[in-house]
């Protein structure tokens, strides 16, 4: 198990290493100038920006730059970022909670939607239930997710007025509201984004979870299940579930990736306050180290999905326990 | 033996009559749809199983006795379908009629079964105790740790070694052997009148086979429950049944006591059978064998679906089917032999074999 | 029969793909056929005072834009870039991924590992992210270069997945037999390309949809290929500024854009199992 | 020419793998573990033994589609293991092997004509018309009509498939067959075919045969001589008559013992087995059989030493330290 | 909550009488401003978005602040806020006193010290500060007292109260002394200013919400309204949506006019209209590749002034604004007091255009509809920023246009920082640049003066005509002598066409119905909000939290 973990935590180093080198030269290669970042009222000379890119280094040769900032790497610091002139940790340690509330909210609502949509295919397969699901599934997931979002915050927030259409909280609401009014104005500010998300992820989910069920339907232990006489629930919830399980896990933990996608477009959308808006406006920004972090976060967090999906699959089938 | 044309009801031991059979089946008929057509997998079947008795159901693969064992419990769902007609009665109760809550009630409950790949047949996700609980739930209501008490102690009935530890182990930690006493533990837990073994050996060795059967032989002295074994092992059945049934083309075509068929089988198939395996004890030059294929189960052939592998066959069995006729007291073939018997002429050598 | 007359027969009674299959070749022909089809130029603009923001109405079946041109037109055009990007890029991506993953399950251990470890690291790299920077980066990147870029980062899947039915495939008995037979490793790849075939056509299919998806959540976020030509992604854009007065602009092309990525899944997802080698014996 | 045709000496074959769904430990599986026997011209030998006693790696690395670990193979008194790629490949003319499984040992992609005619292909002994027609007379010898030549595997049955496979072995014309389990996944009335087939091929063509199977009745129907397999080692060679009727090796009996004979007349007891087979992992010290022995002698020399194979009759040779 | 339209003009005029001077018990409100980018840091001399500055303004005052009238020349154009009084010394100095009761927030008296420091800061090269430019006329700031500033400026010139005022935010010594000058933008101050203005920081939550609120102590009086909250969202569309829902109550400017018409639907909203800083056009850059010779294409002034006539500005406000836009009369935005009619960019004569083109060799040879001299087709690239959908509508627009008589033009959308670097280095053809001007028409040189060339005037345009004209008028002492001046020297500018003006929107914010006594100063638009309030009767919950927390 130890080795088990030592092994995929090296595998999964080498990948943001090799996330940080490639974003890396990508930005420092590309045409165009941090230091002019949001320019507009900036009307500086030639030997000020020149200054600039001294103070940060930009002056030098690509690998020196390079060497440097590994080096810095390796004692935690992030640089700063030549928009926001702020520490990255401190820029994108803000960014990154909502991100991750976001996105684990919107993996979890997917799971539990995606697994109880397949579920119910699976037991009515072959039926009007199954094929109306069937496409309206595969329509989630066909849908761009900024295009879903626009459509609800049109529908729930603007015309129906049930929820508000963007931010995280409402900063003019009274601040006496106390822990439990607080959490309840992030929930109702999540529900639009999420649901955005969760919707287009759980058409993926539902598809997989329906293919899954239905092998497992026609597995033996489950007509073994029949022959002790259990219900049709439990055999689908308790033995074909079961069973159907480890794979979407793992398909859930490969959707991280998807999730981040689609945050860029989605946080932008409702004005989410997260890691996508923040490296999306710092690729435009040419906020080097700022994109760079983003991306290594990217990659950190991709790993860890799978690292966890696969966790969660030696959970749930036994016969792939490391110690099995 | 009378040459009598009248089809015969399924065998009733003499002295009988009177009881309600343990398991009766009558024209079972099971469809499956497939790409060319409407399979018939089973095709008219009757079928008798007396309370403790074990019987075996022979046959190769594709001749139905499989779905057979699934149809009595309705279990060939989604895809088979049960035609109309179809009866299956357990002490005189039509299953096929049972709600689906009642139906549920029987299964496992009155009427068990065991699979051929124990490994595949139980699930890799759940610990084997907690399998053989949840039989007992589904039939009894007991308390959880109740139900785990009756696993344990049906596990170290079938003979498992430290059954406490293994209830708390999944499948693929046990070997084939094991994992094949825990499906019988499943099975009985419950205690039923009826087990259905579905190749129970077939997926083990040589040796663990052995001990599978001793195991079964003891449970039932035990239990005093019926065995209904499906198996293509010829062996296996002159070795633990008392009465054989012979499956073809979706039909019985043989069925007496065992010792009856095997010293003299009425239909060329049997015949054929018999012939055609290895034999352990007697040494052969050369193997018998029973020409051509399995037609499928799509398109029988009409008349006797045998004909077309049959040595004997002559123009009537190309025409008109046979039904079940009684060659002796509780032996019926279904073959036209048993009324003209005088075609069975036959040489030594075996018939015409493709080179 | 041939097993690809066989996948070719279960995929005729498939309704679903059958549906998807039709569908696709509709809006394959429908993007040929363009300028047959459109009623007017797709970069026309009549009059972008009085015409402009008409709703679908006798003269405009589906109205028209900001610029007075027409949406079907332009919808109808938008789909060439799409669907060219989509199909190029998933072919080249199942080439490439085909290819990688052919040869390392082929290749010794060690060439092996070290593929596939490649390919692990390569699965972890934010994707989009990545195509984003570039981009946004690089101004006026051409499509040559964003089908290159596409499927140059979406050619890891299929390459497991063929590596890992080669796999499976090279250790069956037939190729046992043939290697018995004496046959070399290329008499094994012969054996073993009609199979990896299978998957790659089903990968390909069913990336098709998910590369326009991307390049259209590209072109949304103003990256990709520029205007005046029209693409599904910028037809989205532009009226997505106007999703609330003019719905129609962005209704089309989201519309065309969801019909298509189902058609491609729903043929992708049929040609699966009518090529699922399970179904095969 | 002199000499046995196939000279087997102390062969090994042993496996590393990882265990594990992570593969974080190694451990060798000691398929085979020092065997030797001969087979002669128009000879067969037939080679007993349980599931994962080792001899389908046996029949495997005789003709080296596995690589052996220790020990050697002369066919024809040339060293297989020593042959160059070249070499190799014109030895594999003269040896071929049957599989268990007909549906898996054809390509499901290639015509029965193709699977046939690929081995005249690399051997270059026929092409063109000339190739046809022998396509066409090899499927005859095996019983397939010339309208095999141009179906796919998926239109046979298991026991045409047999033959068609027999047909791609027959087709270089080999001198030696290593025939895996060939009739195990066939219904009684086909294997019989099949078994008649292969009787007669070797009569007509002067084969020689390893003919590998579980099935005590099937060897014995097909072998003069015979070895008895446990844990990668031969327990037991002889005549087939010897050892049917006089086995010596306790695991012999229990194996004769357990074999159900289709005549209810004759009852005979069983010797029931202790526990299972142990892995070849981990082989047991001394005699490999002992944990499981039941053979009233049985003292400390059998958990401590391995018995070698004993001559106790003319040509019947027995690895126990107890037999007599 | 929303208002029927009629009842809440009738609350508004019934209140808009009594609510005149703020008291505790008047005071309420909270204004919710929507606006698509955060802010960097909240300190003016280094704040370079726009947030941060509307932000930073409200913490920040200045000495003097322009009335509405926008008049940048006479000194009687400015009222006072931390200066009370300010008089010329002589021609190059002006001394100003500051209002003793002016006081940081943190209690201690605004000095002529931090004024003194305040100049330092925005004239340090290592602060960088953006505006450092526009203090190049004030040679130093002298500390006279404890509350008397004098400004020294290099010569005597009418704006020099303009620029000793508008470019400076005062700033508190005491609390960045101790920062290095090169960290002043990094420093914890920008993400927790403490200022002398009427709004005191509260909450910046980073791309969701910054938070004010009004300043009790402020020595002017207490703001009318409790709290300002800014609140992010980048897509306009959901920005809108929050104006119409009521999750926000102001936006500065809405950039399309199908957002503008969908926000006019809203009962609640109402727009309320200001001129215009703004200016956006096409610019031809006159020079050759590498800044060598002159341009193939627009190096020629009458080609420049063919492309310019062949372009339809008016089609094009329509079309992209409708009524809420107007063609620009030539170089200077609406705001500026130049820019009154009279003066007119080229007109719409595609007919001359073609004939002009005709003249100048540019003929259609090949028959492809597009012209070509020489084998070389007439045809440029117009970089086009790809953040701003109204230029790339405009630019769409134009290509069409321009295709009929012949001109090829491309449109390359162009990321912004790379917009700004070809601009910046000259490496294009052709830009569709936006601006927002000073209210000053002084800034005109930099964009269109020989002196100019290599830093802001970016096309290359040059003429010693113009140049003397324009430095004529700033030197006017009035804008009656400067007016004539300016408007030769537009002129002028339309003549030569290095630029076709194209649009400058008629801007209006959107504004939720509630808020009274609301004046738009063009140049800041928040400008006055001290004095916005909201009536009693009107607040929602979110009016009634309170303000000076």
């Amino acid at each position: 198990m130890l080795g088990f973990l030592a092994r995929r935590l090296a595998l999964a180093a080498l990948t943001v290493l090799a996330v940080v080198t490639i974003t890396f030269a990508l930005v420092h290669l590309a045409p165009g100038e941090p230091m002019l970042g949001n320019a507009e009222r900036m009307r500086a000379d030639s030997a000020t920006i020149a200054r600039q890119r001294a103070r940060f280094g930009l002056d030098r040769p690509i690998a020196t730059q390079f060497a440097f900032y590994l080096a810095n790497l390796a004692r935690g610091e992030l640089g700063e970022s030549f928009v926001r002139h702020r520490p990255v940790a401190l820029v994108l340690g803000e960014a990154l909670p909502n991100t991750l509330l976001l996105g684990a909210v919107a993996l979890a609502a997917s799971f539990l939607l995606g697994v109880a949509i397949g579920s119910v295919q699976a037991a009515r397969r072959g039926t009007w239930v199954d094929g109306v699901l069937s496409i309206g599934s595969l329509a989630c997931y066909s849908t761009p997710s900024f295009w879903l979002g626009l459509v609800l915050l049109l529908v729930f927030g603007q015309q129906l007025g049930w929820l508000p259409v963007a931010g995280m909280t409402d900063p003019a609401a009274p601040e006496h509201v106390g822990p439990l009014g607080r959490a309840l104005d992030v929930l109702r500010h999540l529900l639009l984004p999420a649901a955005t998300l969760a919707l287009v992820n759980a058409g993926a989910i539902a598809r997989f979870e329906r293919g899954a069920l239905v092998d497992a339907l026609g597995a033996e232990f489950v007509r073994t299940a029949r022959a002790k006489g259990l219900s049709p629930a439990a055999v689908l919830v308790k033995h074909a579930g079961r069973s159907a399980l480890a794979p979407v896990l793992t398909l859930a933990g490969l959707s991280v990736p998807a999730l981040l996608t689609g945050s860029v477009l989605v946080e932008s959308v409702f004005g989410w306050p997260g890691m996508g808006r923040v490296t999306y406006e710092a690729i435009f920004a040419r906020d080097y180290n700022v994109v760079t972090a983003a991306a290594m976060i990217a990659g950190i967090l991709v790993a860890l999905g799978s690292l966890l999906a696969d966790l969660a699959v030696a959970r749930a089938d036994p016969r792939q326990r490391p110690d099995a | 033996m009378t040459g009598s044309a009248t089809p015969a009801t399924p065998a009733t031991p003499p002295g009988r009559e009177a009881r309600v059979p343990l398991l009766e089946l009558r024209d079972l008929r099971v469809t499956f749809p497939v790409a060319g057509g409407v399979a018939r997998a089973v095709d008219g079947l009757d079928l008798l199983v007396e309370a403790g008795e074990t019987v075996g159901l022979v046959g190769e693969s594709g001749c139905g006795k499989s779905v057979t064992a699934l149809a009595i419990l309705r279990l060939v769902g989604p895809d088979g379908h049960i035609a109309h007609g179809s009866s299956v009665r357990l002490e005189g109760r039509d299953l096929l009629a049972l709600p689906g809550k009642e139906m549920r009630a029987v299964r496992g409950n009155h009427v068990a079964l065991v699979f051929q790949e124990p490994l595949s047949a139980l699930n890799p996700v759940l610990r084997i105790g907690a399998q053989i609980a949840e039989a007992v739930r589904a039939h009894e209501s007991v308390t959880r740790a109740t139900a785990r008490w009756r696993a344990i102690e049906m596990l170290t009935m079938v003979g498992l070694p430290e059954a406490e530890r293994r209830a708390r182990q999944y499948p693929h930690q046990l070997s084939g052997g094991m994992r094949q006493r825990v499906m019988i533990a499943m099975a009985l837990v419950c205690r039923p009148k009826l087990l259905i073994a579905d190749e129970p050996t077939t997926a083990l060795d040589v040796t663990i086979q052995a001990e599978i059967l001793e195991l079964l032989a003891e449970l039932q002295r035990k239990l005093g429950m019926a065995v209904l074994l499906i198996t293509h092992n010829l062996g296996l059945v002159a070795e633990t049944t008392q009465r054989v049934a012979v499956m073809y083309g979706g039909q019985i075509v043989e069925e007496a006591a065992t010792e009856a068929l095997f010293a003299r089988a009425a239909h060329p198939y049997t015949e054929g059978l018999l012939a055609a395996v290895p034999r352990l004890d007697e040494p052969r030059e050369r193997l018998r064998v029973i020409p051509g294929q399995v037609p499928p189960a799509t398109s029988w052939p009409a008349g006797c679906r045998f004909h077309p592998r049959c040595p004997y066959a002559w123009e009537r069995c190309r025409t008109e089917a046979p039904p079940l006729l009684e060659a002796a007291p509780g032996h019926r073939a279904r073959c036209w032999l048993v009324e003209e018997p005088a075609r069975r002429t036959r040489a030594d050598a075996p018939p015409g074999e493709k080179p | 029969m041939s097993p690809w007359r066989l996948a070719w027969r279960r995929l005729r009674v498939n309704r679903a793909a059958v549906a998807g299959g039709v569908l696709a070749g509709l809006i394959a022909l429908a993007t040929i056929a363009a300028p047959l089809l459109a009623p007017a130029d797709p970069l026309a603009q009549p009059d972008p005072v009085g015409l402009q923001n008409l709703p679908p109405g006798a003269g405009h079946l589906l109205g028209t834009d900001g610029f007075s041109r027409d949406v079907l037109s332009r919808t109808l055009y938008g789909a060439r870039v799409s669907l060219a990007v989509g199909l190029l890029a998933a072919l080249l991506a199942v080439l490439v991924g085909g290819g990688v993953g052919f040869a390392a399950g082929l290749s010794r251990p060690a060439v092996d590992r070290l593929l596939m470890r490649g390919v692990d690291v390569a699965l972890a790299l934010p994707r989009v992210f990545l195509l984003l920077a570039v981009f946004a980066l690089w101004e006026g990147v051409p499509l040559a270069a964003v089908i290159l870029l596409i499927a140059g980062t979406g050619w890891f899947e299929s390459s497991r997945l063929v590596r890992a039915h080669v796999r499976s495939l090279r250790d069956s008995d037939f190729v046992a037999a043939a290697r018995a037979l004496g046959a070399g490793r290329a008499g094994v790849a012969r054996h073993l390309l009609p199979h990896v075939g299978a998957t790659l056509i089903v990968c390909a299919t069913l990336d098709i949809g998910n590369i326009i998806l991307l390049e259209a959540g590209l072109s949304y976020l103003g990256l990709g290929v520029q205007p005046p030509t029209p693409t599904w992604g910028n037809m989205i854009l532009e009226g997505k500024d106007l999703l609330f007065a003019a719905p129609w602009i962005a209704l089309a092309p989201g519309l065309a854009l969801l019909f298509t990525v189902v058609a491609f899944n729903l043929l992708g997802d049929g040609l699966r199992d009518a090529l699922d080698p399970r179904r095969a014996r | 020419m002199t000499g046995p045709l196939l000279d087997v000496r102390e062969l090994a074959t042993h496996f590393t793998r990882r265990a594990g769904l992570f593969g974080t430990r190694t451990e060798t599986v000691r398929a085979v573990n020092g065997v030797s026997f001969t087979i002669g011209r128009h000879d067969t030998l037939g080679l007993v033994g349980e599931s994962g006693c080792g001899k389908t790696t046996l029949a495997r690395t005789i003709l080296r589609l596995v690589e052996r670990t220790a020990g050697e193979v002369r066919f024809d008194g040339q060293d297989l293991f020593a042959l160059g790629p070249a070499a190799l490949r014109r030895m594999r003319r003269r040896m071929q092997i049957v599989f268990q499984d007909p549906y898996a040992s054809l390509n499901p992609r290639m015509t029965i004509g193709r699977a046939v005619r690929e081995g005249l292909e690399i051997h270059e002994l026929a092409r063109g018309d000339a190739a046809d027609r022998r396509v066409v007379e090899l499927l005859d010898e095996v019983g397939l009509g010339a309208d095999a030549v141009t179906r796919y595997p998926h239109e046979f049955s298991g026991g045409q498939r047999q033959r068609a496979v027999v047909a791609r072995a027959l087709a270089v014309d080999p001198d030696f067959i290593a025939c895996d389990e060939p009739v195990s996944a066939l219904d009684v009335s086909v294997a019989a075919q099949v078994l008649n087939l292969l009787a007669d091929l070797q009569a007509r063509r002067g084969l020689s045969y390893l003919f590998v199977s579980h099935d005590l009745a099937v060897v014995r129907h097909v072998a003069p001589r015979v070895a008895v397999m446990y844990l990668g080692r031969f327990v037991e060679v002889g005549p087939a008559a010897e050892i049917y009727e006089r086995p010596k090796h306790p695991y012999t009996q229990a194996l004769l013992s357990a074999v159900p004979v289709p005549d209810p007349k004759t009852r005979r007891a069983r010797i029931i087995l202790a526990g299972d087979p142990p892995s070849p992992v981990h082989p047991p010290p001394g005699c490999p059989f002992q944990p499981r022995c039941h053979h009233p002698l049985k003292d400390a020399t059998c958990t401590a030493v391995r018995p070698e194979l004993r001559e106790l009759a003319a040509d019947h040779r027995v690895a126990c330290h107890k037999a007599d | 909550m929303r208002f029927p339209p009629l009842l809440a003009l009738t609350l508004l005029a019934a209140c808009a009488g009594g609510s005149d001077s703020p008291s505790a018990g008047t005071a309420g409100g909270t204004l919710v401003i929507v606006v698509p980018g955060d802010g960097d840091v909240l300190l003016p001399p280094v704040t370079t978005t726009a947030t941060g500055a509307l932000v930073s303004d409200r913490i920040f005052p200045r000495l003097a602040e322009l009335t509405l009238a926008l008049n940048t020349v006479d000194d009687a154009g400015y009222t006072p806020v931390l200066a009370r009084r300010w008089e010329h010394l002589d021609a190059t100095t002006l001394l100003f006193r500051l209002d003793p009761r002016a006081r940081w927030q943190d209690g201690r008296p605004v000095t002529a010290d931090d004024v003194v420091f305040t100049f330092e800061v925005y004239r340090d090269t290592l602060v960088n500060s953006p505006l450092r430019p526009n203090l190049e006329g004030i040679a130093a700031v002298t500390r006279e007292d404890s509350l008397t500033v004098a400004f020294h400026f290099r010569r005597a010139y009418p704006e020099q109260l303009y620029d000793a005022t508008y470019h400076l935010r005062v700033l508190p010594k005491h609390l960045l002394d101790s920062i290095p000058r090169g960290r002043l933008a990094s420093s914890p101050f920008g993400r927790h200013p403490v200022g002398s203005g009427p709004f005191r920081f509260v909450r910046w939550r980073p791309n969701s919400d910054i938070v004010l609120a009004a300043d009790s102590g402020y020595f002017l009086g207490r703001p009318r309204l409790d709290r300002l909250i800014w609140r992010i969202t980048p897509d306009i569309a959901t920005a809108v949506s929050m104006l119409i829902t009521g999750e926000a109550d102001a936006m500065e400017v809405i950039p399309q006019r199908e957002e503008i018409e969908r926000a006019l639907r809203a009962p609640a909203l109402r727009l309320v209209p200001y001129p215009s800083p703004f200016l956006a056009g096409i610019l031809f850059n006159l020079r050759g590749p590498r800044g060598a010779g002159a341009h193939p294409v627009f190096g020629d002034r009458d080609t420049r002034r063919a492309v310019a006539m062949a372009v339809d500005r008016a089609t094009i406000v329509s079309s992209v604004f409708g009524q809420y836009g107007e063609v620009p009369i030539g170089a200077a935005s609406p705001m500026q007091w130049i820019a009154e009619r009279g003066a007119g960019q080229l007109p719409y004569d595609p007919v001359r255009a073609a004939r002009t083109l005709e003249e100048r060799g540019w003929r259609d040879a090949d028959g492809d509809g597009l012209r070509e001299r020489g084998g070389v087709p007439l045809r440029f690239t117009l970089l086009v920023p790809t953040t701003s959908r109204p230029r790339q509508r405009a630019a769409v627009l134009a290509q069409a246009q321009l295709r009929t008589v012949g001109v090829d033009m491309r449109i390359q959308p162009v990321e912004f920082t790379l917009f700004e670097r070809r601009s910046a280095d000259g490496d294009f053809d052709a830009l569709f640049f936006s601006r927002t001007l000073d209210p000053s028409p002084a800034s005109l040189l930099q964009f269109w003066s020989s002196a100019g060339i290599g830093s802001n005037n970016a096309g290359g345009y040059g003429s010693p005509g113009f140049d003397s004209l324009v430095l004529a008028a700033i030197a006017a002492p009035s804008r009656a002598a400067a007016s004539p001046l300016w408007r030769r020297a537009l002129e002028r500018l339309n003549d030569d066409a290095p630029a076709i003006f194209v649009y400058s929107p008629r801007n209006h914010a959107a504004m939720h119905r509630r808020f009274e006594h609301v004046t738009i100063r063009p140049d800041n638009w928040l400008a006055t909000v001290a004095e916005w309030s909201v009536a009693a009767g009107l607040r929602l919950p979110r009016d009634r939290v309170g303000g000076d927390r």
